[in-house]
């Protein structure tokens, strides 16, 4: 009875089918061709479906929109260039309502009823953690694009990895040295007052105190807040650096709140994107942003010297050289982040054939796969950059940006790079069973 | 034994709202037994008096002593577990539940505090159907409350203070809006109750007063103007130009 | 900072929370006070408020006090509108029933959220203030417009206030808050005066947003917390008293600013909402309301 | 009669629910298990809500209560299920009879909002102590330790089957409790209580006493809950102490149908299908939701196990 649902709900999704049968007829294109024999042979042409969990509604929305724009671009890329071992790429949709508890629903909803091969494009940290367990116990393959530590932690499960961003922590090192040795050594942290906060907080601390500077306080702010402006006399006068780090709808108030306070003359700001991301950078109010400074997964703007696999990957997912949508210039894209989706799917796809993917009864082969994975060089696949990839704590690695804004745009000013980062693994999720 | 201790009295009570006094100084006290009605002109006090007897409203100052022991400061469902049942002027039955399940609320009540019986609900069906019966409501038990006739209602209010099995029930004008018939069985049934308990009546229809009461306490501005018998209190010249010949 | 500047900005951001909570909760009161329904969709009266403030200031061009004013006359009147067609359609049927009508405006809730994502997006967008001025002041810079809102929402209060008490219209609206069955005796159409009442509710909302959206953003998810801190201030104002919402709204506003100068925030405002709650425990009929029924 | 009756009707309830661990397909039977546990905090929520009378908007506090209590002390403190569970249960009564206390001094919307207070006072916590509950991130319990000794054998209960056997047998205890509850002479008063409370007071009930013992009860079955999610699914965070968590029973109850024993369970089962159902068709699924809370308010005031109750079978409990 739901199995003949199941058609509905891709339709429903709109470009699932459309993707869906693209890929059909580019995989069926391919087959014809000669060097394909031996993969039309051993395949069936069933499609690979992977299960998209997505932020559609709830406070991740922003993020949400802009992961299945990217993660639709990508599917259609990699069907278009023969699909995953000669099989089509299918996506299936469901929204999470950037809601923990509906987030382990939908992977229960992907694993009995979708019977989808794989769940992954999970951004919201509380949505993974959310979701881990029972992708655990149903024994799918979870694969997040969520910038949290979590999975790093070792807390999660042998399914759950995070092959296509990241870590905060690693990030968070990789820019310490470079506010040091720029910025100033008196740093003074604002954060939001829960985990996401917490980790900048207990990450950055060390971090800055390894190059010699330190942090000289602590400004936690509620998640519930709208407004600011009671927080900044926390600041000391003394702060040569701000480091800033907000999400959530309020963050404009937020920036634009301690542009009022400080005017021109307050400390150097150091911001996490995260912040504004979808955000115009000229919005009114953000004016006296220019010259500060941003972490930067991918830059938001075309930056001059980019490598053509970047120009490739910004055209093919539909942002203009400001990191808008083509379609609309006012629909500011989340680019800091989004480019996981992209890479994910391609280590998805690079696990896949090594492993020599059939279906479900290969999902073990499939992580075994991933963790096997090393490095991962720049280029199509990987366009923010090159990345190592950690098995045992199933985190990657890989360069960040430093943008400054300037002129009202933000401009890569320094790349760190991936040793920056990286950090004794806690964990070693390959000693555990499946 | 000459010098019985009443089962009810008070001592210097009184009460305000604001500046106006519904109750003062008040003197009553009530033996064991009697059957006693309280009469007065609207706004005499006589309900803002068994308020404070029962407990629904606290004196401002004064006492009531009840079975010998002062329960001036004790919540109103103590007193009634001490036993003195109220019974509301304006019905006040809950109308969602049956009949019975009314009844059942008091007996249930009244099991509970008696250490001997426990609420089984052959004990509860048992007292509950003979309230019911003693008012005649026996047959529509099953029946909403709610859609009772008025007179049944105002029958349920008092089954319901039987059903607590007081010392003293306090009627709050009891025949408000019943008919002459209904009016003849009520006094037969208040009658026979009074055979077990102390009754307090407040009443406007005199006929029913002078029917029932075996001694009278007339109110008028809070206080008590006169009592007696009937008979006494049909003489007095000072109630008759307060309220009965106006 | 010195501890007496400090103390002049948390005041001043208090009176700013206030200024906005005391529109709001003014909106909140009127419906519960006349109708006695909860309306949980208040929050989104709110936010439609704001997001169609967004959506007018940006089809003009030019100086943005034009978009603003536009916003400021348009936008309440079309979530007046919108709330004067559901209660005709949905909560006069249910005869403000308590219950039925907490559900309906949950339903109303998400629909409105859900039309706001689908047509207005995920986003945060600013509208720009109508003038941009700092006000320096040698601790610290302070926004001009922040002022402005304060006085604008005083002035709204005060006309809503002459609005109450000075016409025949807040006597129609007092006689159906007293007792409605008298009122229809004495012929006053309660279903209009309902229905106007709580269309101009949710326009108070809005007039509130329109006022906040050149400081914080229009954001489809904003409703909630407004809401339940209007709700504390009806409630701790005390059910129907104007005087009592502005003060408790004033004295939330500060709590809230003035006990995060001494405690880390998280815990100030856990300490904020435990005293609230504690003065409702034990004034439970508000600060300056009558002994509730 | 009517209480055979209505004995039989809840044991068939729960055979069929029994046999459709059997018969579901593999999704709705996870999905069953969930709302079954839901549907205990919806029953909680309903002794106090749809017996009682007493409107809270602040019930999340004792699901995440039982949540937390059984969460942290299986994380940070290794405790084994039953312990634990049973820190969760000691925690959401405790914290009953205390919010109940405080709050029970104030009624009708006062009431509401002081709930609405305390719960929000809770949320903050949990979001205060992130170093142990890592806040709205929240934790995972590891899957070892997610194991229910019983004498003689022990389950895991990651396992779909030992999950949904345990989950049925959480909402049968729930479902009997409220059973025998409402159908005792303290339910009867209790239900008297929402009527007239005054009227109680004069038959001598200590109606302060009676709601207090109302309320926490209703927190135990609402912390039972809570603590059975945690082990149940494995996932703590401090969404579930937030507002939303307090709206959602409400509406789960006024969906299936206010002080009817069986009302919470359709209520909680018929809000996730059609929440699962829209987004099946639809992006905007929230508007098809609001939109048939509207509707169902309209035409079924009373909710379905309300509705059923008033038109065609009075004998419901």
């Amino acid at each position: 009875m739901r199995e003949d649902r199941n058609s509905n709900i891709l339709s429903s999704s709109g470009l699932t089918r459309r993707t869906a049968l693209k890929g059909l007829g580019a995989a069926a294109g391919l087959m014809a061709a000669p060097g394909f024999v031996r993969y039309a042979q051993a395949q069936s042409s069933e499609p690979i479906r992977i299960g998209f969990q997505c932020h559609r509604t709830g406070i991740g929305a922003a993020y949400g929109r802009w992961y299945e724009r990217v993660t639709t671009a990508t599917a259609k890329l990699i069907n278009d260039e023969g699909g995953i071992n000669g099989r089509p790429l299918e996506i299936v949709i469901e929204d999470d309502g950037t809601d923990p508890a509906r987030g382990s629903e939908v992977v229960q909803k992907f694993a009995n009823q979708h019977k989808v091969d794989l769940v992954y494009g999970t951004l919201f940290s509380h949505v993974v953690v959310g979701s881990a367990p029972m992708a655990g116990e149903l024994k799918i393959p979870y694969y997040v694009v969520s910038e949290g530590y979590h999975v790093a932690s070792g807390k999660m499960n042998r399914y759950c990895v995070q092959p296509g961003i990241t870590d905060v922590k690693a990030q968070v090192r990789s820019v310490a040295p470079w506010i040091a040795d720029n910025l100033g050594k008196k740093v003074t942290l604002v954060y939001p007052d829960y985990a996401f906060g917490h980790d900048h907080r207990d990450f950055f601390e060390p971090a800055i105190q390894a190059q010699g500077g330190e942090v000289i306080a602590k400004v936690p702010i509620p998640p519930t807040e709208t407004s600011f402006t009671r927080y900044f006399p926390q600041i000391p006068r003394d702060t040569d650096v701000i480091y800033h780090v907000m999400v959530g709808p309020a963050v404009l108030t937020f920036v634009k709140e301690m542009g009022e306070f400080f005017g021109s003359g307050g400390p150097q700001l150091f911001g996490f994107i995260d912040s504004l991301e979808a955000v115009d950078i000229n919005s009114p109010g953000l004016e006296f942003l220019e010259g500060s400074h941003f972490w930067e997964g991918m830059p938001r703007y075309a930056q001059p010297d980019q490598p053509d696999y970047m120009t490739f990957y910004r055209e093919t997912v539909g942002i203009d050289e400001n990191g808008a949508s083509r379609n609309d210039p006012q629909d500011v894209s989340t680019a800091a982040h989004m480019f996981g989706c992209w890479e994910t799917l391609y280590v998805i796809k690079a696990a896949m054939e090594t492993a020599d993917y059939q279906g479900p009864d290969d999902r073990t082969k499939l992580i075994e796969a991933t963790e096997a994975m090393t490095e991962m060089e720049a280029g199509r696949e990987h366009p923010q950059g090159p990345k190592v990839f950690n098995g045992k704590i199933h985190q990657v690695f890989g360069e960040q940006n430093i943008s400054q804004v300037k002129d009202g745009k933000l401009e890569v000013v320094h790349r760190t790079s991936i040793d920056d980062g990286l950090y004794e693994p806690e964990a070693d999720y390959t000693t555990m069973s499946f | 034994m000459a010098a019985v201790t009443p089962l009810l009295s008070t001592r210097g009570l009184s009460r305000a709202f604001g500046g106006l006094k519904a109750v003062q100084e008040v003197d009553f006290a009530l033996p064991e037994g009697q059957i006693r009605a309280i009469i007065g002109p609207n706004g005499a006090g006589k309900t803002t008096f068994v308020s404070l007897v029962c407990g629904r409203i606290l004196p401002s100052s004064g006492s009531v002593v009840f079975d010998g022991r002062d329960v001036s400061r004790l919540p109103a469902h103590k007193r009634v577990r001490a036993g003195i049942a109220y019974t509301f002027q304006i019905t006040s039955i809950f109308s969602g539940l049956t009949v019975f399940d009314n009844v059942a609320l008091a007996v249930q009540r009244h099991l509970l505090d008696d250490r001997e019986a426990r609420p089984t609900a052959h004990a509860l069906k048992e007292d509950g159907m003979a309230a019911l019966e003693k008012t005649g409501l026996a047959a529509f038990a099953e029946k909403r409350a709610g859609n009772l006739a008025y007179g049944h209602q105002r029958l349920l209010e008092v089954a319901m203070g039987l059903a607590l099995k007081p010392r003293l029930l306090i009627l709050d004008e009891p025949t408000q809006g019943l008919s002459d018939g209904e009016i003849d069985s009520f006094i037969a049934l208040v009658r026979e109750i009074g055979r077990d308990a102390t009754v307090l009546l407040i009443e406007h229809n005199m006929d029913v007063v002078m029917a029932l009461a075996e001694r009278i306490t007339v109110m008028d501005q809070g206080r008590i103007l006169a009592e007696g018998t009937p008979a006494e209190i049909r003489a007095d010249k000072a109630v008759q130009q307060a309220y009965l010949g106006g | 900072m010195a501890f007496g500047p400090y103390l002049l900005l948390a005041t001043l951001e208090g009176l700013v929370t206030a200024a906005v909570l005391a529109l709001m909760a003014l909106g909140l009161s009127l419906v519960f006070g006349v109708m006695r329904v909860v309306n949980v969709a208040h929050g989104e009266f709110y936010m439609l408020g704001a997001v169609l403030a967004w959506w007018f200031a940006s089809l003009v061009s030019g100086h943005p006090a034009i978009g603003f004013l536009l916003a400021l006359i348009l936008s309440p009147l079309v979530v007046a509108a919108v709330a004067f067609i559901a209660e005709r359609l949905v909560l006069s049927r249910l005869n403000y029933e308590p219950e039925a009508t907490i559900v309906a405006t949950i339903g109303l809730l998400y629909i409105l959220q859900q039309l706001a994502l689908t047509f207005y997006g995920p986003e945060a967008r600013p509208v720009q203030a109508p003038f941009d001025m700092r006000i320096s002041l040698p601790w610290f810079g302070y926004s001009a417009y922040k002022l402005a809102v304060i006085a604008a929402s005083a002035l709204m209060m005060l006309a809503t206030w002459v609005l109450l008490t000075r016409t025949k219209i807040g006597l129609v609206m007092r006689a159906t808050q007293f007792d409605r069955e008298t009122a229809q005796a004495f012929g006053i159409p309660v279903d209009r005066v309902y229905a106007g009442v709580f269309a101009l509710g949710a326009a108070l909302a809005a007039v509130a947003a329109v006022l906040i959206v050149p400081i914080q953003q229009a954001h489809y998810l904003m409703g909630l917390d407004p809401l339940l801190l209007s709700f504390i201030v009806v409630i701790i104002g005390g059910l129907g008293s104007l005087r009592g919402t502005v003060v408790a709204a004033i004295l939330i506003g500060l709590s809230d600013g003035i006990i995060s100068m001494f405690f880390s925030p998280t815990l100030a405002k856990m300490l904020a909402t435990l005293l609230v709650a504690l003065v409702l425990v034990f004034r439970p009929q508000g600060l300056f309301g009558t002994v509730a029924r | 009669m009517r209480d055979a009756r209505s004995l039989w009707l809840h044991a068939a309830v729960i055979l069929l629910l029994f046999a459709l661990n059997f018969l579901l397909p593999e999704y709705h039977r996870g999905i069953f298990s969930r709302v079954m546990v839901l549907a205990v905090f919806a029953m909680g929520y309903n002794l106090a809500f749809g017996y009682t009378g007493l409107l809270s908007l602040g019930h999340a506090m004792f699901f995440a209560a039982g949540l937390y209590g059984t969460g942290l002390t299986i994380y940070h403190l290794g405790w084994s299920v039953w312990p634990a569970l049973g820190a969760g249960l000691l925690a959401g009564t405790l914290l009953a009879l205390v919010i109940g206390f405080l709050a029970l001094r104030t009624t009708g919307v006062a009431f509401m909002i002081v709930t609405l207070m305390f719960a929000q006072v809770f949320y903050l916590t949990t979001l205060y102590f992130t170093t142990y509950t890592r806040g709205e991130e929240g934790l995972v319990l590891p899957q070892a330790m997610r194991t229910l000794a019983l004498p003689g054998a022990s389950f895991s209960l990651t396992d779909p089957t030992t999950r949904y056997m345990a989950a049925l047998a959480l909402l049968t205890i729930a479902l009997g409790l409220t059973l025998f509850l409402v159908r005792s002479p303290y339910g009867r008063a209790l239900i008297a209580i929402r009527e007239n409370e005054e009227r109680m007071r004069m038959l001598g009930y200590d109606v302060f006493a009676n709601k207090l013992g109302s309320v926490v009860i209703s927190g135990l079955i609402c912390a039972a809950a809570g603590a059975a999610y945690a082990v149940l699914f494995g996932y703590v965070g401090s969404g579930f102490a937030s507002i939303q968590y307090s709206i959602l029973p409400l509406l789960w109850v006024l969906l299936g149908g206010a002080a009817t024993t069986l009302g919470p369970f359709v209520g909680t089962l018929f809000m996730f299908y059609i929440i699962d159902t829209a987004s099946d068709y639809t992006t905007a699924y929230l508007l098809v939701v609001g939109l048939a809370l509207i509707l169902l308010i309209l035409y079924f005031p009373k909710g379905i196990a309300g509705t059923v109750r008033e038109r065609w079978l009075p004998w419901l409990p």
